[in-house]
């Protein structure tokens, strides 16, 4: 366990190849997802997190299956990484019964409780006090059991997000709130949505710990999570981890999107999670760009073959709604 | 027979529901020091403030923490001291209890109660005095009780508990210290979606909800005495609605008054009507009457108050409108 | 005859209520960039961010900005993006604007719009697709507009940006971009509380909200062909309501179909048959039919949503119902 | 205007002989509504500010009728200190048609717009953002002006506080949010809703001043505010004065209250605003006892007065409500 300013020393070689192909498989999947949903093989509003994969797997990859994740509406890569397979999370996105939520709730509602994956929500900041009741609950009942909720910059302006840290504050629960700062919400940037300068910013009055990072380096995300996940799982919490990153889409997939002209795409995929890690790891000698296109196309394969897996599972009885509504 | 009041059942309810059972929690403002109605009254001190937790000013978060809480495996109770702030909560309660078993194709459940309290009559206003629950009646997902008594507190309280949906419980501020006996033995716990025939009659019939409920038996004893043979029905859960037995009345006696406190328009009343003139079109021999409030805010004066209260009276005017 | 949308209708109604009172602010998440809609397009470009301003996702708080801003003389448009997240604000709008004239004995009035829309049908799941405007009806002091057509933007927005109460304008998603051509002089604005009879026949009644309007016309041209005259009603506001101009023309046909894309149980059909059946008990012929959703959350999936979706098909189902 | 650790030095005899009628009239009005309200001549939940008349009195008594207050469900001290007619209030507290709302509003809708009184709520919280809407209104119309909130200790955790004060923060309104900390909500101390500090410590992240203070010396929330105002009615703010203090008596008149119990009630009385100002007048010289005595008298006489009027006004017309739940 190194110190190094680039993260990579609390990485290995087998670590780094388990990120490395953690974010290849968020990445593929989400690039198939744009022609998908345009060519209305996929259904709902469609947030992509591509640029954003560092922190989905610097987090989730550390987490065990019966640890929780809550997630937001840019849920796809949380899923991923989480241990969602690819082919039930395509499934449900394209509203197929063999989908993880059987074609009812799609991409802002996914949820896979044997991953231990509680759930996406399409309201901003909705599930952030779900993160708490979790823990809670977890804690009572002599489980443990630590709560990952991720949310964006733009989340943390509802005033959900100050209750929220506030009671796990005062509870003490194991909750890590992630935060993927991307300087956005929908076409708006943060400056003119708050003054804050940082969301970590806010941890402070509520004496909760916080840290914010560079969320374009796994390696950094990843080694940053690490100690924190140890204390949370000791039971000691809460924490407020906010990771700096870019999404090098729009908003949702066909948004009118005019704002992002002011961006320089090339500045931006110079900071590529991928490819940095892919730097580090030559660096190191863990592996070479050669093993990234290995990764790469094993994950576009990995794609199709969920692309076949969900284009053939059929559509819901239509029953299903009526049946599901109420539990029991 | 045990003499109690609504409230101590509630608080005696949720005991016994603590002692059986570890996985129920309450959340609320001042729950731990049995709040102001005194509906949690002696929890903090069995069942610690683990399990009977004081919450800040905040309700959206803990209706969240409750269903957070529900979708790991607890039976939380959480209070909104008023309906009147449920609306800060709405959003959990719409879009996260309600909807959770659904979206997740059936993975989630989120069994909770949310236990408030509506009406008016206390001069408590127009923030502190509104009969909301009509909005919940049109959220697929939730369930509804309107326990218009101690015996229906303890009949439906425990089901309501045990329930895998998000329940919600709408109490009556003006009926907590009402004094009631019940039998020694306990009421036995009762299904949701059965309405309660509190009194037979041939004449006409009267739906009524919570506090109108005691309205409308006081109506229906006046009635006898002109010889009218009221009909009354306490619908108890307006989610799931039990249409069989009032449409069986309505069959019967061909005319029907729907009583609630809430507004009028807007009201569950409406919902009533409508499911009743679709199932009894040929049977009515009137036009269905609703008792209600006017449609104005909640006034604090008292002789204000008064007026704008449907009671008693109110209803009588509805029978005497469908008589006609 | 000018080509335009219901998009382009709203954004021009705000240009020019804008230009001609700077009392008028918008505030709204991306309003400044004209929303995912492009309701609110080239507003800002033409009145500064002063007064087309963004905000954060801050729906209470901007809700109850709106209300300071307007009980201190502005004319504040607030849009909430989804009806969906409307029970964030829910409290501000109900407790707040709602009874903010009322409560001061008169002294304050809230002289504000808050722009929203709902419905379903574009795959947008539970939590982006529902139509909760019966909520808005059962508070008193609010005023609810459900606008039909391009053409009712223009006749009625105007008349909402000028009334001294809080006025909740719910959109539909669906019919943003729907194309349409409105006369060259422009709509002249038109009072709340007149319905309109968008097609006259002595059959039956079909009174339908919002986009169900032209699934209540489709039906229509298809009863005509099967030598059935329909007469179609859309209310336009349903606070007020204008219960003449339906009850007359029930008088005349004797049946009624009401048709909203809202889940049927507690949706303000339920309200408009409980009214119309008040009104018009003698000249019913049969029961009053309710067209709306089913009573679940909207799923995802196409195929469950087109079957989940109520259409002209549904209100064929419910004129059958009624002339059988 | 001096710097006085005590604050007095902001003051000089009118001013403090001002403050010291205002508490008075305060306190003697409150008192009268313990025993009004028992018999049921004043309605609602009645909620008393006694022992916190230091903040509304060094508060209120600066503003000009034009500046606007919004107040929460303990109003009666606001709203007397900021001009609001004694018998005019205590109508509307008997629910009486010569009320300030005509009778329909009461205790926690107290509203007097010739004074500048846009109102109590009954929603704690709930008009926190009024105060942003008001003065952003203010500014637009080109016609300035100052607007103060008032709020409790309780109120911080509600999601709706951190909304508003990042509102505030980001369009720089000139909104003075005025804490009235006195360590309760309702039964329950501020050490099970929170483990913020002081609420002034919310406002740093947000880039919002704010000082905290002894809310019991009148002196000092006079001197400071002072300043606070003067930044405010240059244009400049938001500004969070937390103000720390003591209620007297329960939460509010009749209730449960057995909480109480733990307060030893004569520490309590030595901090009393109105004593503490009259010794630090004695000090000075401003005015001794019997001035005090004298100023006591005339609220008692006041409010007697009050009672007069409120109890011959008549109830108002039952068309009233059904007239007022629509403007125009
Ligand atoms: C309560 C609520 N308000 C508004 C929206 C519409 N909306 C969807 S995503 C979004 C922006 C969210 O920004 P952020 O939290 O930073 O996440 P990001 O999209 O940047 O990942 C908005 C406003 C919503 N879904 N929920
Ligand atoms: C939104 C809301 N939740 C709960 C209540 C019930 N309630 C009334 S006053 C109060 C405590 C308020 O505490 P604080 O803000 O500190 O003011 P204080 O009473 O101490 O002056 C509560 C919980 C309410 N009125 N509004
Ligand atoms: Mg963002
Ligand atoms: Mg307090």
């Amino acid at each position: 366990m190194g110190t190094d300013a680039d993260g990579a020393g609390a990485l290995d070689a087998s670590i780094a190849r388990r990120l490395l192909v953690t974010m290849w498989r968020i990445r593929a999947f989400e690039e198939r997802l744009e022609p998908l949903k345009r060519s209305s093989m996929v259904h709902g509003l469609t947030h992509l997190s591509i640029g954003q994969e560092g922190v989905a797997a610097g987090v989730c990859t550390q987490l065990a299956d019966d640890e929780t994740v809550y997630s937001n509406h840019r849920a796809d890569g949380h899923a991923l990484a989480k241990g969602v397979d690819m082919g039930r999370l395509l499934a449900e996105l394209m509203g197929r019964s063999g989908g993880c939520c059987r074609g009812l709730g799609g991409s802002m509602h996914v949820v896979d409780v044997s991953h231990g994956f509680l759930g996406a929500t399409g309201v901003v900041g909705g599930n952030l006090p779900f993160a708490v009741g979790s823990a809670f609950a977890g804690r009572l009942l002599g489980r443990g059991g630590v709560v990952v909720v991720f949310f964006g910059d733009g989340a943390a302006q509802a005033g959900i997000f100050a209750e929220t840290l506030n009671l796990a504050s005062l509870w003490e629960v194991p909750v890590v709130f992630v935060c993927e700062n991307n300087g956005f919400a929908e076409f708006t940037p943060r400056s003119a949505h708050t003054r804050v300068e940082r969301v970590s910013d806010l941890a402070a009055p509520f004496h909760v710990a916080a840290a914010t990072l560079d969320g374009n380096d796994v390696a950094e995300v990843y080694r940053v999570f690490q100690g924190v996940l140890g204390e949370a799982r000791a039971g000691r919490g809460p924490f407020l981890l906010e990771c700096l990153t870019e999404r090098l889409s729009g908003h949702y997939v066909g948004d009118p999107g005019g704002y992002r002209a002011a961006l320089e795409d090339e500045a931006w995929r110079a900071r590529d999670p991928i490819q940095r890690l892919v730097r580090q790891a030559a660096a190191r000698g863990w592996f070479d760009e050669e093993a990234s296109h290995a990764a790469e196309a094993a994950a576009r394969e990995e794609v199709e073959a969920a692309v076949a897996f969900a284009s053939a599972s059929p559509f819901p009885d239509p029953a299903l709604p009526a049946e599901l509504t109420y539990a029991g | 027979m045990t003499e109690t009041t609504y409230s101590a059942t509630i608080a005696a309810t949720l005991a016994e529901a603590m002692r059986a059972d570890g996985r129920v929690v309450v959340f609320g403002e001042d729950v731990a020091l049995g709040g102001p109605y005194l509906t949690t009254k002696g929890l903090a001190e069995e069942f610690g403030t683990e399990r009977v937790v004081n919450t800040p000013i905040s309700e959206a978060a803990i209706c969240g923490v409750a269903i957070g809480a529900a979708q790991s495996g607890l039976r939380p109770v959480v209070e909104i001291m008023f309906i009147d702030f449920i609306d800060l909560a709405m959003d959990q309660l719409v879009n996260g209890a309600a909807k959770a078993h659904f979206m997740s194709g059936g993975q989630l459940a989120v069994p909770m109660v949310l236990r408030t309290q509506g009406g008016a009559g206390q001069r408590a206003a127009a923030q502190h005095s509104q009969s909301l629950e009509s909005w919940l009646t049109h959220v697929p997902g939730l369930k509804v009780v309107m326990p218009s008594s101690a015996r229906e507190v303890a009949a439906l309280l425990p089901t309501a508990l045990a329930d895998p949906n998000p329940v919600v419980v709408v109490e009556s501020k003006t009926l907590y210290f009402r004094r009631e006996t019940l039998p020694d033995g306990g009421v036995v716990p009762e299904p949701l979606g059965r309405a309660r025939v509190l009194r037979q009659g041939g004449d006409v019939t009267i739906v009524a909800t919570s506090r109108m409920v005691h309205e409308a038996l006081e109506a229906a004893a006046e009635l006898e005495g002109a010889g009218i043979q009221a009909e009354v029905i306490d619908p108890r859960t307006l989610v799931p609605l039990d249409l069989p037995t009032i449409a069986a009345s309505v069959a019967r006696t061909g005319r029907l008054v729907v009583a609630h406190e809430a507004v009028r328009q807007g009201g569950f009343g409406a919902e009533i009507v409508a499911q009743v003139q679709e199932a009894c079109f040929w049977d009515l021999d009137a036009p269905i009457a609703r008792v209600g409030a006017p449609f104005t805010p909640v006034p604090l004066s008292p002789v204000l108050e008064d007026a704008y209260l449907p009671g008693a009276a109110e209803i009588l005017d509805g029978v005497r409108s469908v008589l006609r």
